[in-house]
């Protein structure tokens, strides 16, 4: 017989302004198998964890509950505590009475106390059950597969490539550099993205570690973090790599103007977006970096610069800001008033987003320096007129409707997550949001992580992201790389399927259900078997298995059955 | 110590009692106000449009006569302070224009005339313990409300005579006479200014709205040092009474006039009796007269 | 009504002798109206003073038909707040100077009430004269 | 070495020690965690921002391979690339570390209490005190200045008489001494610019007007209030609660020139969970533009004005008391009105500064300060996070305002620097 601890956490008063604990503690004390119960402010604290050791140490425990916040936050931190004190970690479960219990019941104490010691109660149950576990061991290919070869890409492949590891680096396009090869100059002090860029370029094409596969596309993924196998198209051919890590990095694309009909559509030339301005703008572009209209060729006098052109539009268009517009957007007009000084230059503009180091004064420069006009309002309409593009506006400052008779208009048009992107994302099993980016593991903590174990994000294929967020997210996914490949041996958490041969018919159900790619039937024991590395526990097998055959670790039926039993 | 001062058109006319308090009471600290032997008036306004170089005559002038008996030059007046001390400023930091002004006035200055308001030298010179210690007669229980306005403070980069926005100097002056002095939200409000000629209405609007906050913080008195701040806040107290109900009038003072009486000063010059709203009761229930 | 905005009037003739005038550059106000949610004397405005400022920075001569040029005292509240070290208190006196250069005196002495002529101090005379008068 | 304990610090120190390599993680305060330890919950997903951020301190006073030295400060470096000599100063937090268990007892039995700098001044502390009881490491300090015992030669000491293992010892000294790193990453995060130069706004002078910290701690189920929103004077529940955006940002004239890029955020979770709070209370957001720029960012300030968050574009003139409450007098520049409002409570987003020490440390270090204060980059663009001096990084706010995935992503970027570096033979 089991003998459990049961630590009951107060969290300062986020349980204990809800729930009793004292109360709760006292109760646990006299449940079968419970051989200590105590409360404690922050049980997470370094006493609150010391507590669980000396209790482990003086009272032979062996079985811990600790009842606090979703094992979300801090079972790795308990499970961690026990095995310090020399106890198998996955006989330490966490019942959380924070989240699912003194949160939602402030203003019932007295069924709060009840539930949470009923929640406590089923835990205790389940620990009374659970096996000793072991992690499994993984197998581990020290080289890193990049997908996509612009700013974010190259900087994690060189960041990864100067550690020493391989990199495979695949672009779709004829060379890398990305959508930063096609821009005319950076903001804030007008760089040459083609020298910035051709600095990053070397440093990754020349580093013996990094194959670089232009013209080519990631067509099928296999295996698993640590060990994944790739198929890669290229030109025609398909190559199969292995690899330990993964980082995408497949960047943007602009939204098309087509679907801002109230715009022009894409009818008119004089009508362009700010990618069409940027290679007019660029020295290595189509008009040399002359700033022309697209009609007859004339130097356009007046330009009106559209932001928010389908961006913050929720009804018609993306409802998300596109973050880098008023940025781009401000340096292009001061780019063309460089150029022609005696234009006039005007921003339709909602709100002006300059986020970012020396962004507010370098905003404030075009306006005072470069006289730049900024208007706020939306614009309602461009449409031809007397061979101009007049564009109807407001200015809601002073309260007027106004009309710009334009020779150029340049949409800043929303990013939008690079064409195939959705496709790679379920090749790679990586969750995406309701735009189509890359869903990060975490918002606040873990931005550069998926969820999928061994896959990493960087730059804008995550959310819209300028030049420094994108490098500093290419190198910060290389990190996650670079300790990853420096493990000695990398292990899986063992909660995972296993398969009662003597129950399993083959039937092969198992097989089509699990989402993860981790089962399969034996060919020659026509029984199904569990690819462990591959399986997350997720538990869709027990449910179809019609025999059930297919059993959960630590999760058995006799387990949720006495958890039960502790309810009714 | 002997100061060069600058009366102005004002105080040699409808503000007689604010000069001769002001005089008596730096004379009895020891302040000697020797008055310029020629002055003309400043123009009462800064001129705000650069091209406008015609109205800094009048100050530049102003300013070169002092320099030929002096280099100190006091003022009382908030606005004559204010146009002086600015013109001044300009003279001596901007060169085209001084040039250009030199070529008026037929003569050569350059800003190095130091111009001063009579408040700053009782806070410089005298000291506002000193001045608390030279006190004959402690203005105790006498609650007033420190109005500064506009342009003995502002602008900052120029004027510097204190916080812009959480003044002392007259708070400290006004302590230090042993007046209980209260707090209020409009002290460095604007009065309405020169509005009184095209708009009174407007600037009855924004005096009462002072007066108003003077006296919900329980003031008895408010004290000025500028003779339009004190014109648009007591001439227009019976005009308020007729239009806000529930308004008491209020007596408004020069701030020189409550340094005469704490000093001990026969207060018969002081043009305590030329007030709109006469504060001779309210002085005489605190026994000062 | 839709105002038409063109190089015309943005860089115009308008706009050139506001910013002489008043040496200020008008664009380097980024509309935050600091400056009327301090100014004592809006209540009495048809337009905020920030608007007045937007109406130049379009280049739109309708500044000049404002009633608030008129009410600005010049007390500088605004000047002594603005993020930007905008003088608007500078743009308002231009704007009233292109007005009284073109149009003339904006008082007549005469129609003032005898009462006020003979207790209003010197000061405000010289002061309403300078801001009122051509 | 990693030099400062916020988010930025911590991930920088745990991603290169997850590499097996060591790291000596110096902080100046009693424990880790940063200014995210004062947060109350973090946009947008609000989750609590203790909640998230204790795995983290925890994993790192675990980490067997990061050295925590807390309460410390960097006092010299010399050396070079591959091999810094770095000395660290310890003040004395007159309690034997080794023996304290972190019961907090001594914070029980101290009977002196001063404001806490933890609280922004709006709750208390003892004299002997550790951040928070979560703190990492759990162990207290004793502020001299406010320690009877020390103030008053020996009398009191009924902490050192209550301790159960005697771990008090009045007698500690500061201890100096070196370290030997290969690289050093500099994350020592901001400060908020006083509110005391904000003279237009009570200058600091009226209770009732505070800062957005000041605000996370009401805010905050960990905080003086236990996250119930009570104004600081006399205790009431505020109806109608004031935000006011860019306090001395954006303002050369009288503040600071830039954005300070995280009030629009935060203001507008602040003015939420304030909706939250108080239902029928009112929130008011002075703005001039709205700078939501990253992932549901849009999204989470349009749901806070469609829960009721009034937003009003123009910047607020100047703040009063008037009858017990405090008066704003700002503009709304879109519909051309002046407005006033007669306010509870005022938060002033007031603006981002470097840490307090940022350009001391930054000549210790012969790094580059740039035009604002803040550390400066090798290139803006490509090279973000390069101080310039081999083999010396930045992360996080110490390099400019930045928002917790900003400075998370960062802190790994440092690392991935001295990964890469450590990992090749002949430095780049």
């Amino acid at each position: 017989m089991r003998k459990v601890g049961v630590f009951v956490c107060h969290c300062g008063n986020n349980i204990a302004g809800a729930v009793e604990v004292e109360r709760v503690t006292e109760a646990l004390r006299s449940y079968p198998g419970v051989a200590y119960s105590i409360d404690y402010l922050y049980v997470c604290s370094d006493p609150g964890q010391d507590l669980i050791k000396e209790a482990i140490a003086e009272r032979d425990l062996d079985g811990v509950v600790v009842a606090a916040c979703s094992p979300v936050m801090h079972e790795t931190t308990f499970r961690r505590t026990v095995a310090a004190a020399g106890l198998n970690p996955y006989l330490c479960e966490v019942a959380n009475i924070r989240e699912q219990c003194s949160w939602v019941h402030r203003d019932d104490i007295e069924r709060a106390t009840l539930k949470a010691t009923q929640i406590i109660e089923t835990i205790v149950e389940k620990v009374r059950h659970d096996e000793p576990l072991l992690p499994l061991a993984m197998s581990l290919v020290r080289r890193a597969l990049i997908i996509g070869g612009g700013i974010a890409g190259l900087q994690a492949a060189s960041d990864i490539a100067a550690a020493g590891y391989g990199v495979i680096l695949v672009e779709r396009e004829e060379g890398v550099g990305g959508r930063m090869a096609q821009l005319s100059g950076t903001y804030l002090n007008f760089d040459s993205t083609v020298d910035l860029l051709r600095e990053k370029i070397e440093a990754v094409t020349r580093n013996p570690h990094v194959t670089v596969l232009t013209r080519a596309q990631v067509e099928e993924l296999g295996g698993y973090l640590g060990d994944f196998k790739v198929k890669v198209r290229r030109q025609g051919n398909d190559e199969e790599y292995e690899v330990g890590a993964i980082v995408v990095a497949t960047g943007y694309e602009l939204y098309p103007q087509e679907w801002l009909s109230e715009y022009g559509g894409e009818r008119y030339p004089d009508v362009i977006d700010g990618l069409e301005f940027e290679r007019m703008l660029s020295p290595t572009g189509p008009t040399g970096g002359e700033i022309r209209c697209p009609s007859d060729g004339r130097v356009p006098q007046e330009v009106v610069f559209v932001q928010c052109a389908g961006s913050r539009d929720p009804e018609r268009g993306v409802a998300y800001c596109s973050k880098i517009c008023c940025m781009y957007t401000a340096k292009q007009a001061m780019m063309y008033k460089m150029q022609v000084p005696q234009g006039q230059a005007y921003i339709f503009y909602i709100d002006i987003r300059a986020l970012g180091k020396g962004y507010e004064e370098f905003t404030q420069r075009g306006m005072e320096e470069h006289r730049v006009l900024y208007l706020r309002g939306k614009v309602s309409k461009v449409f031809p007129q007397d061979g101009k593009m007049m564009v109807w506006g407001a200015d809601t400052l002073s309260g007027k409707g106004v009309e710009v008779a334009a020779d150029l208009v340049v949409l800043a048009t929303p990013m939008v997550p690079s064409a195939g992107a959705f496709e790679l994302a379920r090749k790679l099993r990586v969750a995406t949001d309701k735009h189509g980016f890359f869903s990060e593991a975490h918002p606040k903590l873990r931005p550069v992580e998926s969820l999928t174990p061994g896959v990493y994000l960087a730059g804008a294929c995550q959310a819209p992201k300028d030049i420094p967020e994108a490098v500093a997210q290419g190198s910060a996914a290389a990190a996650k790389v670079l300790s990853l490949f420096s493990q000695e041996k990398i292990t899986h958490d063992p909660i995972v399927a296993v398969v009662d041969s003597e129950l399993c018919a083959g039937c092969g159900i198992c097989v089509e259900v699990c989402p993860y790619e981790a089962r399969e039937i034996h060919p020659l024991t026509k029984i199904a078997v569990v690819k462990e590395v591959l399986c997350q526990g997720c538990g869709a097998c027990l449910v179809a298995c019609p025999n059930k055959a297919s059993q959960l670790r630590n999760f058995t039926p006799t387990q949720v059955m006495a958890m039960i039993g502790a309810l009714v | 110590m002997r100061y060069l001062y600058f009366p102005g058109c004002t105080l040699s006319t409808k503000a007689k009692g604010f000069a001769a308090s002001g005089e008596a009471s730096a004379r009895a600290l020891g302040i000697d106000l020797v008055e310029l032997s020629q002055w003309n008036c400043c123009g009462a306004t800064f001129p705000l449009a650069t091209d406008n170089l015609l109205a800094l005559v009048a100050p530049t002038r102003i300013l070169l006569n002092a320099q030929k008996e002096g280099n100190h030059l006091v003022a009382l007046c908030s606005i004559c302070y204010h146009v002086l001390k600015r013109t001044n400023r300009l003279l001596r930091e901007e060169t085209d224009k001084r040039e250009k002004l030199n070529l008026f006035i037929e003569e050569e200055y350059r800003g190095e005339v130091r111009v001063f308001h009579l408040l700053e030298l009782l806070r410089e010179e005298i000291g506002f313990e000193e001045l608390s210690e030279r006190v004959q007669k402690r203005l105790q229980g006498l609650r007033v409300a420190p109005y500064y306005g506009c342009l003995l403070l502002r602008p900052f980069q120029e004027i510097g005579l204190d916080d812009p926005e959480e003044p002392r100097i007259l708070d400290d002056l006004l302590a230090s006479l042993g007046c209980e002095v209260v707090e209020f939200s409009h002290k460095t409000e604007c009065c309405g200014s020169y509005l009184a000629m095209n708009s009174s209405e407007v600037t009855r609007e924004l005096s009462y709205a002072i007066l108003h906050s003077a006296l919900a913080s329980g003031a008895q008195a408010v004290v000025t040092s500028c003779p339009l701040c004190h014109f648009n806040l007591d001439y227009r107290q019976g005009e308020m009474a007729a239009h806000y109900p529930g308004f008491t009038q209020i007596p408004v003072l020069y701030f020189t006039q409550l340094l005469g009486l704490a000093l001990g000063i026969e207060s018969e010059t002081f043009g305590l009796a030329d007030h709109h709203v006469d504060p001779r009761p309210l002085l005489a229930s605190k026994g000062l007269k | 009504m839709r105002v038409r905005l063109s190089i015309r009037e943005t860089r115009g003739e308008f706009v050139k002798r506001v910013e002489e005038i008043s040496g200020q550059e008008i664009l380097a106000c980024n509309q935050c109206g600091k400056c009327s949610a301090g100014c004592p004397a809006a209540m009495a405005m048809d337009l905020l003073p920030s608007q007045v400022l937007r109406l130049v920075q379009l280049g739109l001569e309708e500044a000049l038909t404002s009633e608030t040029i008129w009410l600005c005292a010049s007390c500088l509240t605004c000047l002594s707040r603005c993020p930007k070290g905008v003088d608007l208190p500078r743009i308002m006196e231009a704007l009233r100077q292109l007005v009284l250069r073109k149009e003339g005196d904006r008082l007549e002495l005469s129609a003032l009430p005898a009462d006020f002529l003979s207790e209003a101090p010197q000061l405000a005379i010289i002061a309403g004269s300078r801001k009122y008068l051509s | 070495m990693v030099i400062g304990g916020g988010i930025s610090g911590m991930q920088a120190a745990l991603d290169i020690a997850d590499s097996g390599y060591e790291v000596v993680l110096v902080e100046r305060l009693p424990s880790i965690g940063g200014r995210m330890a004062q947060l109350s919950e973090t946009f947008p997903t609000l989750d609590c921002a203790q909640c998230i951020l204790t795995p983290r301190t925890v994993e790192v006073g675990h980490h067997e391979k990061i050295k925590l030295a807390t309460y410390s400060e960097v006092e010299e470096v010399g050396g070079h690339l591959g091999d810094f000599r770095v000395k660290v100063r310890r003040k004395p937090a007159y309690v034997d570390w080794e023996r304290c268990t972190g019961c907090g007892l001594c914070q029980e039995k101290c009977l002196w209490q001063v404001p806490s700098d933890f609280e922004r001044g709006i709750g208390k502390r003892k004299a002997i005190y550790a951040l928070s009881p979560q703190a990492v490491p759990n162990k207290p300090v004793i502020d001299r200045e406010h320690c009877v015992y020390f103030q008053k030669e020996g009398k009191c000491g009924a902490c050192a008489k209550f301790c159960p293992v005697e771990a008090i010892d009045f007698q500690q000294k500061e201890e100096i001494w070196e370290e030997q790193v290969g690289a050093i990453v500099v994350a020592t995060g901001y400060d908020l610019y006083p509110m005391e130069r904000l003279s237009e706004y009570g200058g600091g002078h009226y209770p009732d007007v505070i800062d957005s910290l000041q605000f996370e701690r009401l805010l905050s189920a960990s905080g003086p209030t236990a996250g119930e929103i009570r104004r600081p004077s006399d205790g009431a529940v505020p109806k109608e609660v004031v935000f006011v955006q860019c306090a001395g940002s954006r303002d050369p004239e009288r503040g600071v020139a830039y954005c300070s890029q995280i009030c629009c955020m935060y203001t507008a979770k602040q003015a939420l969970l304030y909706k939250h709070k108080v239902h029928h209370g009112q929130a008011y957001v002075f703005y001039i533009d709205i700078r939501a720029g990253g992932k549901g960012y849009e999204e989470f300030v349009q749901r806070a004005m469609e829960e009721g968050v009034l937003y009003l574009r123009g910047k607020v003139s100047k703040i009063f008391p008037q009858n017990g409450k405090v008066m704003v007098w700002g503009a709304d520049t879109l519909s051309g009105k002046r407005v006033e409002i007669a306010a509870d409570l005022v938060v002033l987003a007031t603006a981002i500064l470097p840490s307090q020490g940022t350009s001391d440390l930054a000549e210790k270090l012969r790094i580059k300060i740039g035009e604002s204060g803040f550390y400066e980059e090798a290139h803006p663009q490509v090279r973000p996070i390069e101080s310039g001096a081999p083999g010396i990084y930045l992360a996080g706010a110490g390099q400019g305002p930045k928002d917790i995935p900003e400075a998370v992503a960062q802190g790994s970027a440092a690392a991935a620097k001295v990964l890469a570096l450590f990992a090749s033979e002949v430095p780049p």
